[in-house]
C-alpha cells in the first residue's frame, strides 16, 4: 500500500471511528440554513430569493469549521513531523488529506443539500443544477481550506484566523455557485457557471496543494 | 527487511553546524560523524541544544550555516533524507482512537515497509498484550513504549530520539537498551539525547555546551 | 432510593414490569387503532384531519415526558453518581428525539391541510424544533469523547440546562398568540369533544407503554454492552496486569 | 371500505401519519431487539472463551 | 488581587498581547456579512429586508467561531488543572473568562456593527435598536457559548459539535434581537423586545455560570 | 508567608481508596497516611496508577470509594482542598506569549499569596537570567523548571509532583531535590511519582503494582 493510500485509508477510518464528525458538519450546516429563516422572516417569496445564497454560503461556513482541524490534530500530536519524512512528496501526501476532508464532509453535505433547500423553498428547478454546482464547487472549497488551514498552523486563534484568510478566496465560488442556480431557476442555461466552477477546481487542484505542502514544512521548522 | 538483515554500510556527519533559533545562537561550529553502527550520545544542561540539533538531524530544520552528509554526499533534499531515519521526538504522534496495533500499523503501511514485525515490535516494548486496548487508556509510560515500538516495526538505518528514557519505568528501560544495541549489531546508527542513563554504552558522547557560542559572537552576529 | 441505584435489584424490578407493559402497550394499541381510525367521528371543523391528532398529541407528549425523565435521571447521575440513572437517559434519549421528530412530521403533516404550510415560525413550533436539536445534541455530545464516562457527563448537564425548555414549549400558546390549538386541558375543563377524547387518551397511554417496554429492552441492552466493554477490559488487564518487580 | 381509505378527503395527510409512526415505533422495537440479542450473543461468547482460559 | 481579577486581567492581557484576535473576529463579521450581497445580489430592496436578520447572523457565526477557544488553550496547556486548584468558587472563575470574552470580543462586533449596516442598505432608523439589542443580547450569547465549549471541551470535533449544540440555544436571542431592529424599521415599539433580551441575559447570567463550572470539573476529571 | 515560615501541623491520609477508570479498575483498596514534614514516592511499572492516584490526591478525579482526609477530617469539598496544595502535573500550564516572570505572577496573584517569592523562586530553579524571556522560547527541561518554580513563588502545604525529575539536567535535578527538602523541613508534605532519582531521602514509599484488583474483583463488579 503506498503512504497516499495509507494516508487515506487513515483518515477515513478515523472520521468512521469518530462516526458523530461528519454528522456534526451536516448539521451545522443544517442549523444555519434554519437560523435565516428566524432572522430573515418566514415569507415564501423572500426566502426564495435568497435561499440559494443562503445554501451556499451555509456551505462555506460548515466546511470553513470543519476544515480548523484537518491539520491541528497532526501538528499538535506530532504526526506532521512523521508524515514530512517519509521521503516522499509531501504534495501527495497534501490529496490524500484533502480527499479525505472532502469524502467526508463536502459528500455528505452535498447529499443534504436537497433538504436544506426545501426548508428555504428553493423552487424546483433549482434543485439538480444546486447539487451538480456543489459537486464542482466542494473540492475547490476543500483544497482551497486546507491551504488556510496549513498557513495558520500554529497560529493563535487559527479558526478566526483561517477565515479571514480563506473566506475572501471563497467568494468566486459562492458568486458562481449561485449564479448557476439562480440560471437554472429562471430558466437560463446555467452550463457556463458550471465551467467556470470546474475551472476553478482545476486551478486549485494544481496550485494549492504545493503551496499547502510549503506550509506545512515551515509550521514544522 | 527482517530483523535479522543488516543495514547498507552509511555513515551520517555533520560539518560546521550553527544554528540560530529566534534570533539567537543557539550552538556554532558544531561538527559530528556516526560510522555504520556507531551512537552518539547528545548531552549538555536544558537549552544547550540537544532538541534543535536532532530536529536538524531529521531534516525537518535547517542550519543557518554548515551541512548534513550521509555516506560523504551532501543532503540537499530533505524529502529525501526522511527515508533514511525514524524521528522520536515528545511528540508521540499516537491516535488514541486506534488500538495500539492500528498505530503502529498505520505508520508502517505509510512508510512502505510490509507489516510482518509489528508483532515483534509489539513485544519489544511489553506492548503485546494491549495489543486491541485503545491508544486513549494509555498511560504515560505506556504511550511513549508504543511511539519507540515504531523503530522496531519499520526499521530504517538511522534513529534520533530525544530523551528517549522519559517516562519509561525500569523493564522498559531495559528493552529500550537491548533494542539499540540490536540495531546497532545490525549496522544502524543511534543519535540520543539523554540527561541521565546511559543507554547506548560504548557510543561517542557530544557535550553541547561546548559549541555554545561566545557571547561575543551572538552580539555581533545577526 | 439506593436500591433502584444498584443495576441487578433494579433490573428485577425492571424485568417484572416488562411483561405488563407489553401486554397493556398490545391491548391499547389494539383498543386505540380502530376507535382512532373507523369508530370515532370526524371533527365538525378539521374533518377527518383531526385523526392526525391522535398521533401528533402523543408523540408530542411522549417527547415531553421522555425529556423530563432524561433531566430527572441527569440529575440523579450528576448528584449520586447512580448509574442505572445514566443508563435510563441515554437509553431514552433516540427513543425521544424520534418521538420528537414524529411530533413535527405529524404536526407538518397537519399543518398543510388546516394553515396552509407546512411550517410557520410560531413559539410553540420553534422551541418544539430547538427540543429536537436538543435531543441530537445530546446524543452526539454523549459519544463526543474518548471517554465515553466523560460524554455520559457532559450529556447530562447539557439536559438539566436545556430543560428549561420544556415549560416553554408547554405554555408557549399561552404567552404568546399563535396559531397552534391552545391546551386541550385547561381549567378543568375539556376543550376537545368527547368522542375524540377516548382515543387519544387510549393512543397516550399506548404510546407511553410502548415507550416503558421499550426502554426496559434498551436497558437490558445497554448494561450488557456495559458488561462487554468491561470483560474486554479487564482480559486486556489480565494479559498488562503490571509486571512482577525484577 | 372506500370511504375509510379516503378518509373525508384528507387521506394524502392522514395515511402517511399513521404510515410513518408505524415504522417509527415498529423500527424501535426491531432495532433495540437486534442489538439486544446481538449483545446477548456476544456476551455468552466472552463468558465461555473466558471459562476455557487459564 | 483576588483571583477574579487575576483571571481577568491575565485574559485581557493575553489578548492584547495577541492583538490580533479580537481584530479576527471583527473581520469574520465583516467578511460574512459582505459576502451576502455576493450570494444574494445587490438589489437594495432585498438587502434591506433581510439587513438585520443578516446582521445578527453573522454576530452569532463570528461569535461562535471566537467561542471555540475560550476554554481550549486552558485546558490543553494544563491552566484548567491548576485553575480548578485555587481554592475558591469555580462559578466566579467562569464569569471572568466569559467577562473577558465579552470584552475582547463583544464590544469590537457591537462597535463595528453600524458599519455593517451601512454596507448591508440597513434604513435608518434601526441603527441605534440595532446596538442597543447587541449590547443586550451578546452577554447572552457569551454566557451560552461559554457553556457550549465546556461541555465538548476535549471532544473530537469540537468546533462543529460546539455550534450543534450552542446555535439552537441562540435562536430566541436571534428572533428578538432582530424583531427589535424591524420594529424599529417600521414604526413599532421596541421596547417589549429588549426586554425580552434583557431577561434572557438575565436567565443566562445565573444559569450558565454554574452549568460551565460544573462541565469544566467533569472535564479534568 | 515567607520560605522562612513553616506550615501548620497537618497530615494527609488517604483510606481504602478505590479508583475505576473508564470501566477498568486501575487500584483498590489503597490507603496512606504522609504526617508533617513527610514525604511518599510512588512507584510502580507505566500503567500501576501513580498519575492517577496524583489526580485524586489533588481532588481533580474522585475515587470510586475510599475517601481522603485532611488532618483526620474527611475532605468532602474539593473546592476548598485546593487550597492546601500545589499539583504539577505533565501539562505545565505556561502561556507562551507570556515571559517567564509573567508566567509566574499571574499564578501566584491568582492564588492570591503576595508576589514577594517570586525572584526567589526564579533563582531556585536557575530562571533568573530568563526572566524577561518569552516562555515559548523555552526549552523543554526549561518550561519544566518554570512549571516547578510555581512551588516557591507560591507556598502551599502539600506538593503533589507526577514525575518531576523528567527532562531535568543535573543541575536543576539537585536544584529539585534541594527545594523538597526545605520544603519538608518546613512541615511541607510531598508527594511524587517517580521512576529513578531519589528525590525525597527518607520518605516512604508506596508500590503502586501491590495495589493492583485481582481479577475476579473485576469481573464481578457492576
Ligand atoms: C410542525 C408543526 C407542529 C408542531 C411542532 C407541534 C407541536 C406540538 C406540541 C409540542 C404539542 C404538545 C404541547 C403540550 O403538551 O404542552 C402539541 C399539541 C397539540 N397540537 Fe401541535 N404541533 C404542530 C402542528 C399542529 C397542527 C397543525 C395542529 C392542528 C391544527 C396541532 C394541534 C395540536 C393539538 C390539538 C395539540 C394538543 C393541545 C395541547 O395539549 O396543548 N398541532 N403540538
Ligand atoms: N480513561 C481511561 N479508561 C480506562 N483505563 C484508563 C484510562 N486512563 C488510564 N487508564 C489506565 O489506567 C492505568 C493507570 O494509568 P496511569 O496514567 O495512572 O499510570 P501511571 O502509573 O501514571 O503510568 P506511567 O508510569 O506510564 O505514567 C493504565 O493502565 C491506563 O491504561
Ligand atoms: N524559537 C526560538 N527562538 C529563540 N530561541 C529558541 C527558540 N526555540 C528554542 N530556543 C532556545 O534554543 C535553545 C535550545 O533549545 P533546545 O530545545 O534545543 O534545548 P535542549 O538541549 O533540547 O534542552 P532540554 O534539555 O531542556 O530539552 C534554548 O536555550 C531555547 O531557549
Ligand atoms: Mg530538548
Ligand atoms: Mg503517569
Amino acid at each position: 500500500m503506498s503512504a497516499f493510500t495509507a494516508l487515506l485509508a487513515r483518515d477515513l477510518h478515523l472520521a468512521l471511528r469518530q462516526s458523530a464528525d461528519s454528522f456534526t458538519v451536516v448539521a451545522f450546516f443544517a442549523i444555519a440554513t434554519v437560523l435565516f429563516p428566524f432572522g430573515v422572516g418566514p415569507e415564501a417569496e423572500v426566502l426564495a430569493r435568497i435561499a440559494a445564497g443562503v445554501l451556499w454560503v451555509a456551505a462555506l461556513l460548515a466546511a470553513l469549521l470543519s476544515l480548523d482541524r484537518v491539520f491541528t490534530v497532526d501538528f499538535e500530536d506530532g504526526s506532521l513531523d512523521q508524515l514530512l519524512l517519509n521521503g516522499q512528496s509531501l504534495t501527495l501526501m497534501v490529496l490524500a488529506k484533502v480527499a479525505a476532508h472532502w469524502l467526508t464532509t463536502g459528500v455528505p453535505l452535498i447529499i443534504m443539500s436537497p433538504v436544506m433547500a426545501v426548508t428555504l423553498q428553493l423552487p424546483a428547478e433549482g434543485y439538480g443544477v444546486l447539487v451538480l454546482a456543489l459537486i464542482l464547487g466542494t473540492p475547490t472549497v476543500s483544497l482551497i481550506g486546507a491551504l488556510g488551514a496549513a498557513l495558520v498552523l500554529g497560529s493563535r486563534r487559527g479558526g478566526v484566523l483561517l477565515s479571514l484568510l480563506v473566506l475572501p478566496l471563497y467568494i468566486p465560488v459562492l458568486i458562481f455557485g449561485t449564479a448557476a442556480v439562480e440560471a437554472a431557476i429562471t430558466g437560463m442555461p446555467s452550463g457556463p457557471m458550471l465551467s467556470v466552477l470546474a475551472g476553478l477546481a482545476l486551478i486549485a487542484v494544481t496550485l494549492c496543494p504545493l503551496g499547502t505542502a510549503a506550509a506545512l514544512r515551515q509550521a514544522a521548522e | 527487511m527482517g530483523t535479522s538483515d543488516t543495514f547498507k554500510t552509511a555513515t551520517f556527519s555533520g560539518e560546521n553546524l550553527t544554528c540560530r533559533r529566534g534570533g539567537r545562537m543557539v550552538f556554532a561550529g558544531l561538527g559530528f560523524t556516526i560510522p555504520t553502527g556507531g551512537a552518539l550520545v547528545l548531552r549538555g544542561p536544558n537549552g544547550s541544544g540537544k532538541t534543535t540539533l536532532l530536529r536538524l538531524m531529521a531534516g525537518l530544520a535547517r542550519p543557518t550555516a554548515g551541512r548534513l552528509l550521509w555516506s560523504g554526499a551532501a543532503l540537499e533534499d530533505p524529502e529525501a533524507h526522511g527515508r533514511h531515519l525514524r524521528f522520536i521526538g515528545h511528540l508521540d504522534a499516537i491516535k488514541p482512537a486506534f488500538t495500539v496495533r492500528e498505530n503502529l500499523a498505520f505508520w508502517v503501511a505509510f512508510w512502505g515497509r510490509d507489516d510482518g514485525l509489528i508483532g515483534r515490535a509489539m513485544e519489544a516494548f511489553g506492548l503485546a498484550a494491549l495489543a486491541d486496548f485503545p491508544a486513549r487508556l494509555l498511560s504515560a509510560g505506556q504511550r511513549h513504549r508504543l511511539a519507540l515500538a515504531r523503530l522496531v516495526a519499520s526499521p530504517a538505518p538511522l534513529w534520533l530520539l530525544d530523551e528517549p528514557a522519559n517516562a519509561l519505568d525500569d523493564r522498559s528501560l531495559g528493552a529500550l537498551t537491548d533494542t539499540i544495541a540490536a540495531h546497532r549489531a545490525r549496522g544502524g546508527m543511534v543519535v540520543l539525547a539523554s540527561h541521565g542513563a546511559d543507554l547506548a554504552s560504548g557510543g561517542a558522547t557530544l557535550a553541547l555546551d561546548k559549541f555554545a557560542p561566545t557571547d561575543a559572537a551572538q552580539w555581533t552576529d545577526l | 432510593m439506593h436500591r433502584f441505584a444498584n443495576p441487578t435489584q433494579f433490573m428485577r424490578i425492571a424485568n417484572a414490569i416488562y411483561p405488563w407493559a407489553a401486554g397493556l402497550c398490545v391491548l391499547l394499541f389494539a383498543a386505540a387503532i380502530p376507535i382512532a381510525l373507523v369508530f370515532s367521528p370526524p371533527d365538525y371543523q378539521q374533518g377527518d384531519t383531526v385523526r392526525i391528532m391522535y398521533v401528533h398529541v402523543s408523540s408530542a407528549w411522549l417527547m415531553m415526558m421522555i425529556y423530563g425523565i432524561i433531566a430527572a435521571n441527569s440529575a440523579m447521575f450528576l448528584i449520586w453518581r447512580h448509574p442505572m440513572a445514566n443508563l435510563m437517559a441515554k437509553a431514552s434519549a433516540p427513543m425521544g428525539a424520534i418521538f420528537c421528530a414524529l411530533a413535527l412530521i405529524t404536526g407538518m403533516l397537519w399543518g398543510k391541510p388546516m394553515w396552509g404550510a407546512f411550517w410557520v415560525w410560531d413559539a410553540r413550533l420553534t422551541s418544539t424544533l430547538i427540543l429536537f436539536f436538543l435531543y441530537l445534541g445530546y446524543i452526539a455530545l454523549s459519544d463526543a469523547f474518548e471517554d465515553s464516562e466523560r460524554g455520559d457527563k457532559a450529556a447530562a448537564i447539557l439536559a438539566l440546562v436545556g430543560s428549561v425548555n420544556i415549560p416553554i414549549i408547554h405554555f408557549s400558546v399561552e404567552w404568546w398568540n399563535t396559531l397552534h390549538q391552545p391546551s386541550i386541558i385547561k381549567d378543568g375543563n375539556m376543550s376537545v369533544d368527547p368522542a375524540l377524547r377516548l382515543p387519544l387518551f387510549l393512543m397516550m397511554g399506548a404510546f407511553t407503554m410502548f415507550y416503558f417496554a421499550v426502554l426496559i429492552l434498551r436497558l437490558r441492552s445497554e448494561l450488557l454492552a456495559a458488561k462487554i466493554r468491561n470483560a474486554r477490559l479487564s482480559q486486556v488487564a489480565d494479559a498488562s496486569a503490571p509486571q512482577p518487580a525484577e | 371500505m372506500q370511504e375509510f381509505f379516503h378518509m373525508g378527503g384528507y387521506a394524502q395527510w392522514v395515511w402517511p401519519v399513521y404510515g410513518l409512526a408505524a415504522v417509527a415505533l415498529v423500527g424501535m422495537l426491531v432495532s433495540t431487539r437486534r442489538t439486544l440479542k446481538s449483545r446477548e450473543r456476544e456476551f455468552e461468547n466472552l463468558k465461555a472463551n473466558r471459562k476455557g482460559a487459564p
